[in-house]
């Protein structure tokens, strides 16, 4: 386990070059938080500049860097400015709103392409080849954007999905058949929407890789002693498949805080998208660089995970330790 | 054309195993023209017997060997013939009814032991789950039926090379996992396509050895495909010999061997370098070969489809096309030759 | 300091006299939910700077004195009476007695001496300190008894009562400690618990979610009646859920959703009217607001061999007729139209016609005319070159570009407008859509801009509020910033009105002073005006007592006083 | 066993190479890194104009002995010397000037083809890298080597999977061949072929030798194609040189047990009555 | 040859889609920035082949007029205005090369001939759609040459050298991905001068995303050459005597094509795309300038999204063009 020592101080090293690196960004971008206040007429010149020093906006990069580095120590993450409190706990909040949607929706994606692109794979059935070829096109071309506002338009003109938020006002109220309903109700549209978005990706992947396995030899032994199709398929063929879309499965873990960007912005999802953004625009740079490691974690917890997954699902990997 | 003059096919004797019929095969290339790569392949088997094929490269071994069993690729088409197997004719079977047959009562090992496993299943599962989809035993019966098996191909340690992967074990462990895989459900009929070819000299023996000896005790019927004459003289009770999709000989492996018929098969003897023709330096004696190449399978000569190569070739032999008729005890030839 | 002698306060008190107020009388129950744009950033009036923020706390806070939304006149508040001295310098403020705030604790003249310190100390950095500072000074707080407080302005303001209106009232004994420990700009934040977070205002907070939404719940100790005598306000809770997006707020507004919506866009404003028909709610257009939005070019003095262009350049911009000409060009018609699709109004003065009591109403629109632009460029010695394009004196050909903010899409396309309108005049204008601290950067630090479009206004009413932009040594004076002396002779009559304007409490004196400010603006535009944005609202039908106004907050001004005229069918 | 010493007195050989040895480091992600030896201390002699058999079981490290040969590997340790200068210590010109002068048949013709490359094309390319002649003079010389193997001018456009198995490894042979090298090192180069194929590669084989004095490293598991075509065999285990003798020698009267297990394995045809067929 | 054949699918198609796009001004009937202002969001324009008689006659329109309610259009019958080929309109240069007023459709005044209706300014929506094309697609060319170009320098470096050189490109390959770029380009704008065009800020942007998203396709490159480099036929190139440079370029590089060109037919419509999100930060293509993301954007009004359905337009082009690219993609 040496290895996992190993990967974790890289992480953390790439942790620390993200931060200095994201740092130093946010100093070439013009104009800092304060600045939207000097269109304010009620708050003096001299008002912006004692905030800024208060919140030492006025030290030198390096300095920032190194109060900031002890916030992380102590847990804080930084200090936001719009919202004064600690980076911390106002990310984790949409942070976990976020992994929801996105979790879901990947899980859901996975649970569909996997089954399906499986199936497709092994379908000799030209029409099956050919809705299945284009339909995945067709999902692939539209662009998350338009889909989440296919989606929002769906929502206004039916009046059947509820647009934004997670839960009912009225949710604690509820019995529990009602909250599950209510969750469901919330949960539908951004997450078939944010399905449908990465949907798509997954069963090309799946669809490539099992058309590979299923093109080796060892399947056509396995034929040849009589094994099922679907035994075929799902028992022998995935697992050897499974290799490839390991790795993509790290990537879409890695990529769970960030994937949902559009889709939380128009579907008004609580989640850590529009706050990224806002804090882009706003220059309340802790909560960028707060959201950006907290992606970098993710990726980096992606990538092992898909190694560790990897290790667990290729023999021929495990065994030789 | 018609089933009587079936090469290889034995009047009298009881009813075969395995009875091939006018089997013909056609694949669909790339461009989409077809190629007829096997015709009019018909053969017996018996119980308890050993039927080697030898032939050319590409002549149409496997894929005859591919379509007993209903495991052609994709592109691969049957066009003509009956394969009956204790009575059924499997080109009928619908493909559930297919799979209950393959692995069962009939199974197939290929020429690679190193792709026919599973990369991801230890071998011992490989061999149980053939078990478990015929049988539905119970999962701890299907373990020990299996682990029964290992050791039968000659495992001493069977527990150790249950849990094993493929990769952990060498070329002749995998084969001798898939070969008991194949007979872990008792089959009647093995066939085997050259699954020697790609082991080095002492493993090939001692999977040969197995083979045999497995034969013996289960009174397993075997169809074994290769292109190593010496292996095949060693092995099998009757012999085919195969040349540009066709079934061009056949007889005891005796018969074959020593006293062959068809020209193709006397060219192709003359080419196994024997001890006799060794020598030092230079001056080493040439090797014999056949002259020019196979003929293309998308456009097969009107003829006999060796009368290009042939060196007894007849006048007629490039215009009429050659019937399979008896020859020596119980064989057959496709050649004018023997035409009168 | 004032803390020392701290928690001298007597006994209980009952409430003495409440405020009654004159509405119809409602009755109770209810709950009203209502969007805001963006998550309220905290929940602490002393560093509370944004809208949203804004609006939640003054639904759970009150202030001493506060302007009527609908007749922008002051009245009581949390203050029963008050007196004004002869120079308008002294205030005496006579409290409520009796009044709680929304634990139970009584409020007395300590809180609102304690409240002052807050806002007042340098230390703090609030927002709010910069009322309260008057002509570098700050104003003067003093206890008399437990319930009368007086205020000495430094300098005499005319309408200084009106500053009371932004200052809410603290809870002395919640926020003490964490003053003490120099933590009260993070007190009160979005991670503190409910209960702590105490003020005087109709409601208080229940509950917080963040990212989702914030519940307020009738505050039990509120300190107004109605005329039957049922203690306000009428609804048990009101809900602010957050919605980014200015679409999904129509949306959940026709969806049911919410109840109460206000700053529609005049699309979406036209797209509920379209279905307003058809379903239970009111809309209404309360005509134009406080917002001006105007034109400005960079009249800076700027160094630097960088800037030598934009030297070049303003030799136009400082042309009076060259920024007449291009007054005269626009189609502000047109931008009605198109940007407002008929929703706003085209200005003549910087003060909009929402703002009835200032407006010089003797100033009017001026129509579009190419013509006029014309010979005002002739005039000036400009011409047209043979591609039509306009040159100046010297043969440059006259180009500029325009950057305004990205996030604002009517800017952008008022910008749009006027680059095509400007081109009948031969000119070439870039539109620069730019991020918005970017825009403030260049705008208000490096003068590194030709011209922009922006817009002013929200809070007070009163022409004091204007000073910060009128004032040549103002910082929203932002077509020329930095000024010791006024650079222009009608900058500095203006500065002088202005000036003399705040010493007048003659408020007929006044008026006549800000009249002759808004013609020397329009007459030598420095800010080329636009258009006022209409002020768009819209309630559920069976909201009543609904009052909608032009003033922050326009609909929830008042909202102690709505009530659900009959129980929602739920 | 043979020794080292008894080869040092070999003073003509063309190429000769001491105490290879060469190990591999397998990693996997997660255990620690898998070393294989797969040469340990091997030594090998080639005369010119005589053919050296490398016989052993699979994993023996008979192709990695033929990589270290063909300088496509740097051994961890030993010398190779070729005409008597080290190359393992040589400088880069040499290296390559040397590389020249010996050449491969790759054991698994699938993977030693560019399957973008026409049949010309790839014969010709060793020409194009050394680079005297032009497009056209290269495509005559391509075109001459391929006739040389039995390939038809016709198939000169034909991308290897166009060709059959036995085609793609006489093309890899065509190519070896056209820079006419000294030393022709054949990695189980006839293994995938069938018997009439191989027959005649062997014979050409054969010519190549009698008339450029052309030298084999023939690696090969067919003991009966080595007996045949070989002077000298090697017999490799486990990376180690087990026995070393003439083709007679290890035939007749093989000494290691290894070998005797590999002699015995090997099925031969009672050619009694073949003869007469 | 049935590859050919269905790669031709999607060569034919884009090949027809740029030429439209380029020579945007002779297929457009109007200039993308003439502002109709008394046309504001009108719905395309319906053509008619029947008179109010029902008598046939050629292709002709009516003009449009805002109807009663102020809010919509309706059409003034009186007058049909036909359509015509080749007519004089607003003159241009074709190519930048020949100075011309021939568009290929117009229609008599005082009608306008507005196939997809118009936008929020009452200009041409097809003509914006044609000259947007001509940005976006460039733009989108522009970006994927410049991530592949540089993924294709170092992922074949790291791949085909391995040890230290790989690590630090794939290390920073890591760090690349992790990284908030908008911050960089939020930056790199405030450094461009205000006074070039809106058309090159935007391209210098671009061209920053693009050298920025070096880094996935460095990754996969990199994949195929470390396969590529274990081939025994570049180890028999070797042999021949050959060195590095001719082996990568000859043998390993035409090994990753096919990675490539997936990529590419992927990348295109991913920077395509990256202009609405650029919109949104204030980077994208400014006014009156049309591209198909600014055009795009606009959707994410709600009035635009629910009211005025041919402003999905854009949308519709984006999907055809990005299906085109996936066959090729798929194909290539
Ligand atoms: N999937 C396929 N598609 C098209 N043609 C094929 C396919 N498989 C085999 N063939 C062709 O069919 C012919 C017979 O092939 P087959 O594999 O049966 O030969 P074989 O006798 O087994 O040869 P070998 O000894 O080399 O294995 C050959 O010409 C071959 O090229
Ligand atoms: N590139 C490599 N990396 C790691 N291990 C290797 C590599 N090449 C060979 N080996 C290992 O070295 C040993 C010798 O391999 P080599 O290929 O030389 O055997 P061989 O005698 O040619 O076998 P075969 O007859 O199967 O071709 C084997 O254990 C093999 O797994
Ligand atoms: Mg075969
Ligand atoms: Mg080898």
């Amino acid at each position: 386990m040496r290895w996992i020592a190993r990967r974790l101080l890289h992480g953390l090293l790439l942790l620390l070059g993200v931060s200095v690196l994201t740092f130093a960004f946010t100093e070439i971008a013009p104009g800092d938080y304060f600045d939207e206040m000097r269109l304010d007429p009620r708050i003096s010149a001299e008002t912006v500049e004692a905030l800024r020093s208060r919140y030492g906006l006025d030290r030198p990069l390096h300095e920032r860097y190194l109060r900031w580095l002890g916030s992380v120590l102590r847990g804080e993450f930084g200090h936001s400015f719009a919202y004064h409190t600690s980076v911390g706990s106002l990310l984790w909040v949409r942070a976990r709103n976020t992994l929801l949607l996105t979790g879901l929706a990947t899980g859901l994606a996975w649970l569909i392409a996997v089954p399906l692109g499986a199936w497709a794979a092994a379908s000799k059935r030209r029409w099956v080849r050919a809705l299945f070829g284009g339909g995945t096109s067709l999902l692939l071309a539209i662009p998350d954007i338009l889909l989440a506002l296919l989606f929002l338009l769906l929502a206004v003109r039916t009046g059947w999905f509820p647009v934004g938020g997670m839960a009912s006002l009225d949710y604690p109220s509820f019995d529990a058949w009602g909250k599950v309903k209510d969750l469901v109700h919330h949960f539908a549209l951004p997450v078939t929407a944010m399905t449908l978005a990465t949907l798509p990706v997954l069963v090309r992947h799946v669809h490539a890789s099992m058309s590979e396995v299923l093109r080796s030899p060892f399947l056509l032994s396995a034929r040849g002693f009589g094994i099922p199709p679907r035994r075929l398929l799902f028992r022998y063929a995935l697992p050897v498949a499974a290799n490839p879309l390991i790795s993509l499965f790290g990537h879409s873990v890695g990529s769970l805080l960030s994937a949902s960007l559009l889709i939380e912005v128009v579907l008004s999802w609580p989640g850590i998208g529009p706050l990224l953004l806002e804090s882009i625009l706003a220059r309340d740079v802790h909560v960028v660089i707060g959201a950006v490691l907290m992606s970098t974690v993710l990726l980096i917890v992606g990538n092992l995970l898909a190694d560790v997954l990897l290790y667990a699902a290729d023999p021929r990997i495990r065994v030789e330790s | 054309m018609s089933s009587h003059a079936a090469c290889g096919a034995r009047e009298g004797e009881p009813e075969a195993l395995l009875q091939v019929r006018d089997l013909a095969v056609h694949y669909v290339g790339a461009g989409g023209e077809e190629a007829a790569v096997l015709e009019e392949a018909s053969f017996d088997l018996a119980v308890g017997e050993t039927l080697g094929v030898l032939g050319e490269s590409g002549g149409g071994k496997s894929t005859l060997a591919l379509a007993v069993l209903g495991l052609l690729p994709p592109n691969g088409r049957v066009t003509a013939g009956r394969v009956s197997f204790h009575g059924r004719d499997l080109l009928r079977l619908s493909r559930r009814d297919l799979d209950q047959v393959r692995g069962d009562e009939a199974s197939m090992i290929f020429q690679e032991p190193g792709v026919s496993l599973n990369p991801c299943m230890r071998a011992g599962d490989q061999v149980a789950d053939v078990a478990r989809v015929h049988r539905r035993w119970p999962a701890k019966r299907c373990r020990e039926e299996a682990r029964a098996m290992l050791e039968l191909v000659g495992f001493d340690d069977s527990d150790g090379v249950f849990g094993a992967y493929p990769h952990q074990l060498s070329g002749g462990q995998k084969q001798r996992v898939v070969i008991a895989q194949a007979l872990v459900c008792r089959p009647a009929l093995l066939i085997a396509d050259e699954p020697t070819a790609s082991l080095d000299a002492t493993t090939q023996a001692e999977i040969v050895a197995l083979l045999r000896d497995l034969r013996q005790r289960l009174g397993l019927a075997m169809l074994f495909v290769s292109h190593d004459v010496a292996l095949l003289h060693s092995l099998v009770d009757r012999m085919i010999v195969m040349y540009a999709g066709q079934i061009v000989e056949s007889g005891s492996r005796d018969q074959v061997v020593l006293k062959p018929s068809h020209p193709y098969t006397r060219e192709l003897l003359r080419c196994v370098p024997g001890g006799a023709e060794k020598g030092v330096g230079p001056g080493r004696p040439r090797l014999p070969t056949i002259l020019g190449s196979p003929p293309d399978p998308a456009r097969w000569p009107p003829g006999c489809r060796f009368e290009p190569r042939c060196p007894d070739r007849l006048e007629s032999c490039g215009a009429r096309r050659p019937e399979p008729r008896p020859a020596g005890d119980a064989g057959t030839v496709r050649c004018l030759l023997y035409d009168d | 300091s004032t803390l020392a002698q701290s928690d001298g306060a007597a006994g209980e008190v009952t409430l003495e006299d409440p405020l009654i107020t004159n509405h119809r009388v409602g009755r109770k129950g209810g709950r009203l939910v209502t969007a805001l744009r963006a998550e309220p950033s905290t929940f602490n009036p002393v560093v509370a700077l944004n809208i949203p923020s804004q609006t939640v706390i003054r639904r759970m806070t009150a202030n001493l004195i506060r302007i009527n939304r609908k007749t922008q006149e002051t009245e009581a508040a949390l203050a029963k009476t008050w007196d004004t001295s002869s120079d308008g310098r002294r205030f005496t403020i006579y409290l409520r007695r009796g009044v709680r705030f929304s634990d139970g604790h009584q409020f007395d003249a300590d809180d609102v001496v304690f409240s002052f310190e807050l806002y007042l100390n340098p230390e703090v950095a609030s927002p709010i300190r910069d009322l309260l500072v008057i002509g570098d000074k700050p104003v003067r707080v003093k206890k008399i008894d437990r319930f009368t407080i007086e205020f000495e302005l430094p300098e005499p303001l005319a309408a200084g009562e009106r500053l009371f209106d932004g200052i809410a009232m603290l809870p002395k004994h919640i926020l003490k400690d964490s003053y003490i420990r120099g933590e009260i700009g993070s007190a009160w934040s979005l991670d503190t618990a409910e209960k702590e977070i105490v003020g005087l205002g109709p409601f208080r907070m229940k509950e917080y979610l963040p990212g989702s939404r914030c519940v307020l719940e009738r505050n039990p100790h509120y300190w107004k009646y109605d005329q039957e005598g049922n203690r306000l306000p009428y609804l048990d809770e009101l809900v602010f859920v957050f919605v980014p997006d200015q679409s999904a707020h129509v949306i959940r507004f026709q969806a049911g959703d919410t109840d109460i919506i206000d700053r529609v866009s005049s699309e979406n404003f036209l797209i509920l009217k379209r279905q307003s028909r058809r379903s239970a709610y009111r809309l209404r257009d309360l005509g134009p607001g406080t917002i001006y939005s105007f034109l400005f070019f960079n009249l800076n003095v700027t160094s630097g061999k960088d800037r030598q262009s934009l030297r070049d350049k303003q030799s136009w911009f400082r042309d009076l007729s060259f920024r007449k000409a291009v007054s005269a060009a626009i189609d502000r018609q047109g931008v009605v139209k198109l940007a407002y699709r008929g929703l706003a109004s085209p200005l003549a003065s910087h003060v909009t016609p929402g703002v009835a009591r200032w407006v010089n109403s003797e100033l009017s629109v001026q129509p579009r005319s190419i013509a006029v632009a014309r010979d005002l460029l002739r005039q000036a010695g400009f011409r047209w070159n043979r591609a039509q394009k306009l040159v100046d004196k010297n043969g440059a050909v006259v180009e500029f570009s325009i950057i305004t903010s990205s996030s604002n899409s009517q800017r952008l396309q008022m910008a749009t407008i006027i680059q095509a309108d400007l081109k009948e005049l031969g000119m070439t204008v870039h539109v620069v859509p730019i991020e918005h601290r970017a825009l403030i950067e260049r705008i208000t630090r490096e003068y590194d801009f030709e011209a922009s479009i922006m817009a002013f206004g929200g809070g007070d009413t009163d022409p004091n509020a204007q000073q910060t932009m009128l004032l040549s040594s103002g910082y929203l004076h932002f077509w020329h910033l930095g000024q010791t002396q006024p650079s222009t002779v009608w900058e500095a009559e203006i500065d002088r009105l202005m000036k003399e304007q705040v010493r007048t409490i003659d408020p007929v004196r006044r008026k006549q002073l800000f009249d002759s400010v808004q013609e020397l603006m329009a007459e030598n535009l420095p800010l080329i005006l636009l258009v006022s944005p209409h002020i768009l609202v819209g309630a559920r039908g069976e909201i009543d007592n609904f009052n909608p106004a032009v003033l922050e907050h326009p609909t929830l001004w008042n909202v102690e006083e709505l009530f659900w005229s009959q129980q929602r069918s739920e | 066993m043979t020794t080292e010493a008894e080869l040092d007195d070999v003073s003509e050989s063309l190429l000769s190479a001491r105490g290879l040895r060469k190990r591999y480091t397998r990693r996997g992600g997660w255990s620690k890194p898998l070393a294989v030896q797969a040469l340990d201390g091997v030594a090998v002699e080639v005369v010119s104009g005589s053919t050296v058999a490398v016989v052993g079981e699979s994993g023996s490290g008979k192709s990695t002995l033929a990589r270290c040969l063909a300088l496509l590997e740097r051994p961890d340790s030993g010398s190779i010397r070729f005409r008597g200068d080290d190359l393992l210590a040589a400088n880069r010109r040499s290296v390559t000037a040397a590389r020249r002068r010996i050449q491969m048949i790759f054991q698994d013709p699938a993977s030693a083809l560019d399957p973008r490359w026409t049949a010309a094309e790839i014969v010709g390319e060793p020409l194009r890298i050394r680079g005297r002649e032009r497009a056209r003079e290269r495509r005559r010389q391509a075109l001459g080597a391929m006739e040389q193997v039995g390939l038809l001018a016709r198939w000169a456009d034909r991308r290897p999977r166009e060709l059959s198995g036995g085609q793609r490894q006489r093309l890899a042979i065509a190519r070896a061949l056209i820079l006419e090298p000294e030393i022709l090192i054949l990695d189980e180069a006839l293994s995938a072929l069938d018997l009439s194929v191989q027959a005649r590669i062997v014979n050409l084989l054969l010519d190549l030798q009698a008339s450029r004095d052309l030298a084999y490293v023939f690696i090969s598991h067919e003991l009966s194609m080595v007996r045949y075509l070989a002077d000298e065999v090697v017999v490799l285990q486990t990376g180690k040189v087990v026995e070393r003798d003439t083709v007679a020698g290890v035939f007749n009267e093989p000494r290691h047990p290894h070998t005797r297990e590999l002699l015995a394995a090997t099925p031969v045809l009672e050619r009694a009555a073949a003869g007469g067929g | 040859m049935r590859r050919r054949r269905k790669i031709l699918w999607a060569v034919v198609p884009l090949a027809a889609l740029h030429g439209l796009v380029l020579l945007a001004e002779f297929f457009a009937p109007y200039h993308y920035a003439t502002q109709n202002r008394m046309l504001p969001y009108a719905p395309p324009t319906p053509v008619h082949f029947f008179d109010q008689e029902g008598r046939f006659h050629r292709p002709f329109v009516y003009e449009l007029v805002p109807d009663e309610t102020g809010m919509g259009y309706r059409e003034d019958l009186t007058r049909p205005c036909s359509i015509r080929f080749f007519v004089k309109g607003e003159p241009y240069r074709l190519l930048g090369l020949f100075s011309t007023d021939r568009h290929l459709l117009g229609v008599d005044e005082p009608a306008r001939l507005l196939l997809l209706g118009t936008d929020g300014f009452g200009r041409d929506q097809l003509s914006r759609l044609l000259h947007g094309g001509r940005i976006s697609l460039f733009a989108g060319f522009l970006a994927a040459a410049l991530s592949l170009g540089i993924g294709l320098a170092l992922g074949s470096l790291a791949g085909f050298y391995g040890r230290w050189i790989d690590a630090v490109i794939m290390r920073g390959a890591e760090l690349f991905m992790a990284l908030p770029w908008l911050y960089l380009l939020l930056g790199a704008r405030a450094f461009l001068p205000l006074s070039i065009s809106p058309v090159q800020t935007f391209l210098l942007l671009v061209s920053l995303i693009g050298t920025i998203g070096w880094a996935r396709p460095a990754r996969l490159i990199r994949g195929v050459v470390l396969s590529a480099r274990e081939r025994d036929y570049v180890l028999a190139a070797k042999g021949f005597g050959a060195g590095d440079s001719y082996l990568l370029g000859r043998h390993v590089l035409p090994q990753t094509l096919g990675v490539v060109y997936t990529q590419a037919a992927l990348l295109i419509p991913l920077y395509i795309l990256a202009e609405v999100t650029l919109s949104f930060l204030g980077l994208g293509v400014a006014e009156p300038e049309p591209s198909w993301g600014n055009m795009l954007g606009e959707l994410q009004k709600y009035h635009v999204l629910t009211s005025y359905w041919w402003m999905f337009s854009p949308g519709l082009v984006l999907v055809v063009v990005f299906i085109v690219y996936h066959h090729l993609a798929r194909k290539l």
